[in-house]
């Protein structure tokens, strides 16, 4: 199964179509524990991106990642504008001029996506943000692939670390983030931004897996 | 949601167009990307500051562009910072020669924003500083954490920083004078009420009518504590006893008392927490030069207020006292 | 009932304590009776400016004490009119031996006591002259009833008339002003939320989460009509119809309006009704020369609006730009 | 029965007591269709009054009376302060110099009393204000004397009139004070200040007739 540019573009329009349909339980979700805006903010972005595919659509994957890292960190804002912008456009650097990639190609990219959010928020894992989430889908993810599993399953098992990674965040107290003025409050609710993560990778399952 | 308002999605834009038809002598409007800047940018051989973040904040920053203040706002979203490309297109549109200061709140979205912008404004030549604002005590200061919360402060080093600049200071003094009054500043803020995030369309949290809540940011969000509501005079104690214990204070020092509405608080209330505050500040042996009482900073509509205080000498008493004429701050001139 | 109070029966006196102490330079406080005069005051050979009301529409009337506005301030208890021994001894003590204008809102109460007032000070020699202020179109202009209430236009009646009084006019040609201010201004209001008076404890009436009342006071007092929720944009026209077809404004006037918070309405809604208002006023050919934005005639946490249009010409135009040094309003000084 | 200055100044402090215990019901009153602060308003006002009558509880009537008037003045404000005002001031000019009253010269303090606040207020029977309740009683306790009805029941007839003045309020649109401002949506509401007016004959019951 080679991703194509085509199941990129899947993949971002059914990511759109889950934070759309999630918007009110991401801005629940940060009404607990922030600003009451996350959805919203995902949505946006993401309702931009949409409209901006089409024309990129015949470009690379790296142009069209790339393309979605801008819009993103033009029209998200807050903290989740750049992280997710640059998850984007490091997404894009990694898969420059290429037209199809294969899911170990995907992995590194998605490696390098991580990467460059975690420099520029400074967050780790287990300070209650989306870096809970992305760290164990792109372990699991690239776990998988060295088990030689199944790409369906392997897309399926990283989704399914980031849920537990999303779900772990609930005890923890925050040190990053909004979240973070709650202090001891902050535990007990899940985390938005790793909501949103974990969608991130459900979509790929939803997009690329009969 | 009882909002004077059209479409959620309009509420940033209609507000800037009200703006832009108010105030046309002081400020003029850019959208798309949105930012606020002064009619008569840029100033040559002045340094700029710009400001900005999440709007339902108002006054600020928007309000604070003109005179003697902010050469630029840029609003985001209600609650949401903005983006790097309101920025970087104000950051070029004030830049007068001078560089440009930007004035940012300690949160991760403002700062990740705006550091993406000052790399742009830097690319494209521009000699850009920023400053941090942290001043909420209510927030544990950490290493390991997003730090304090930028707040009341905001307003006070914006004031005096853009005089700071009208003055012709260097970009390296005006960022010197704003360290130094973030350093000296300390607040500490508290709800009655939630507020309702329009998009959200219902209050961010639940409270009781029999309770507050304490330490609470300027986006709407819960504080570090829940308790029973109490009297003005002991919700004063409360939100000046950190403050003063923190930076710590000094019996003798010259005081900035800055009592500031979170929205829905009116003046009348206002004026019954600065009688109590500016009491407590006598008893601690500081003298309060100067204040302000308004909602300067707000959270939409949320009822509650938050305490400022700003170590001054006599650098800033000048700075202060120096003319200012924005929408929302106006004297001297 | 949240508020930042101690007792409902010091809220008035402990307001008044928190203005004393903010702004020594600009008013001083006199208790029992209660009433803020300026600093300066008397000021010798100038027509002295007296207002008063009940407490709760902060800043009106005691943040407009100070040059170029009030000489003096009566405050009652919340929404209860002041005693006539608080404007006797107000009107004695800014007294500069040119006489003293009344400027009173039209309330039974505020007239009855304001009456008695001048009496009384007339009958110690000094020269009063009063004027009623009743600009809400929301009631029905009649000879047999208690008529149209003072609202919005007090604000700006109270800032001309002390510019024209700061001039050296006559009481009788300050007089002259601010019936003239008084026949060319018009407003009315509405709510979103009820307020509630601290010794009532409880709001005054109880508004649907998808309702508001429409054409009300400054009192908290439901107004002419209860409706479903509207658009900022639908509002703004219920208000500028009535208040457009009242005088009836011509095109090509010059006008200022006046967007006013009921207290608990922030700053980014009254721009958005202000865009909106902007363009009703200019389609009707109005030219908007002029404008005041804010919470300035409240009626305590209430959320709402109102609007006040204002006809200008030259003379009234040079008044309202007048330095004025108040600590509420504050311009060309 | 002639009433002295100990039965005025009983009367007085029935009223304050009546006022006190009715705080509550006339601030609602007032509520609907004014201000919420007449009950307050006269819950000041007499507490005042109280505290100011031991200092002429040994001079006449006439005294006492306009001392009642001079402080309801100085501290109710609002429209019934004046009003209220008014009456008492004008009910001590008819009773200058008095240390003991009949019953008749008693309605002639009253009739110059309310003469007085009506000449203020320039309200008419049917304006939905205290007028409506102040003349039915003015009218019953002279028609009762009149008739030469017994003394306690010329008062309880006064009283009675007073309290049905009161309820005829309730259907009526005000053309006076601040229920005026309302037109139509007022009526079906009672006047508070012709409920306070109808106390103030109540309390000559309570401390008169046994
Ligand atoms: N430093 C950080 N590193 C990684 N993720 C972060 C960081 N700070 C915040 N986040 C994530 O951002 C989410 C909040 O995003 P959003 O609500 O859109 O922005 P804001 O907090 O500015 O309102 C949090 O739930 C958290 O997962
Ligand atoms: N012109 C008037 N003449 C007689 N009574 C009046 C008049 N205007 C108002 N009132 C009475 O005053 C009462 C209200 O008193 P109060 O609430 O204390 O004053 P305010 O209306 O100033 O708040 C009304 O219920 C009415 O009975
Ligand atoms: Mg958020
Ligand atoms: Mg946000
Ligand atoms: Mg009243
Ligand atoms: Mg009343």
């Amino acid at each position: 199964m080679p991703i194509g540019r085509d199941d990129v573009i899947a993949w971002l329009s059914v990511y759109s179509q889950l934070l759309a349909d999630n918007k009110e339980y991401l801005t629940q979700l940060d009404s607990s524990i922030g600003d009451a805006d996350h959805g919203v903010n995902m949505d946006r972005g993401f309702k931009a991106v949409l409209g901006k595919l089409p024309t990129v659509a015949d470009k690379d994957i790296g142009t069209i990642l790339k393309s979605v890292g801008m819009t993103l960190v033009q029209t998200v804002g807050g903290a989740s504008g750049p992280l997710y912008g640059t998850f984007f456009l490091q997404a894009g650097v990694a898969t420059a001029n290429k037209m199809e990639l294969s899911l170990a190609d995907w992995a590194s990219a998605v490696e390098g996506a991580i990467n460059g959010l975690m420099a520029r928020g400074k967050a780790n894992i287990g300070d209650k943000t989306m870096v809970d989430a992305l760290v164990p889908a792109l372990h699991a993810l690239k776990q998988a692939i060295a088990d030689g599993v199944d790409e369906s399953e392997a897309l399926r098992q990283s989704a399914s670390a980031a849920e537990q990674g999303m779900k772990n965040t609930i005890p923890l107290v925050a040190r990053k983030g909004r979240a973070s003025y709650l202090a001891e409050r902050s535990a007990g609710h899940q985390d938005p931004g790793a909501t949103s993560s974990y969608l991130m990778f459900k979509a790929m399952v939803d997009a690329w897996t009969k | 949601m009882k909002k004077l308002i059209n479409k959620p999605e309009d509420v940033v834009v209609e507000a800037l167009k009200g703006i832009e038809y108010a105030h046309p002598d002081l400020v003029k409007v850019h959208y798309e990307p949105n930012f606020i800047y002064r009619a008569d940018a840029p100033v040559q051989g002045k340094v700029a500051i710009v400001s900005g973040g999440g709007s339902g904040h108002e006054p600020m920053h928007g309000g604070f562009v003109g005179m003697g203040m902010l050469d630029a706002a840029c609003p985001g979203a209600v609650f949401t910072s903005p983006t790097p490309d309101q920025m970087l297109e104000a950051t070029k549109m004030v830049h007068g020669g001078a560089g440009v200061l930007h004035i940012v709140k300690n949160y991760t979205g403002d700062i990740l924003n705006f550091d993406m912008a000052a790399d742009l404004a830097r690319a494209e030549g521009i000699e850009v500083e920023s400053v941090v604002i942290n001043d909420d005590v209510a927030v544990q200061d950490s290493l390991y954490t997003a730090g304090r919360r930028g707040v009341g402060v905001t307003v006070l080093a914006e004031k005096i920083c853009g005089a700071a600049a009208e003055e012709g200071r260097s970009l390296k003094d005006v960022a010197e004078v704003c360290r130094k009054v973030n350093g000296w500043g300390r607040s500490m803020g508290m709800a009655l009420t939630s507020c309702t995030v329009p998009h959200a369309g219902k209050p961010t949290f639940d409270l009781p009518d029999d309770e507050m809540e304490i330490g609470i940011g300027i986006h709407g969000e819960p504080g570090r504590t829940r308790m029973k509501l109490k009297s003005a005079d002991e919700i004063t104690e409360m939100l000046m006893e950190p403050i003063l214990n923190d930076l710590p204070f000094q019996a003798g020092d010259q005081v900035l008392l800055f009592v500031n509405s979170m929205g829905g608080t009116p003046l009348i209330e206002l004026y019954i927490v600065y009688r109590k505050a500016y009491e407590i500040a006598a008893k601690a042996g500081l003298k309060v030069v100067r204040n302000l009482i308004g909602p300067y900073i707000t959270s939409l509509e949320m009822a509650g207020c938050s305490i400022t205080l700003l170590k001054m000498d006599d650098d800033l008493i000048r700075l202060w006292d120096a003319p200012v004429k924005t929408p929302a701050l106006r004297w001297g001139v």
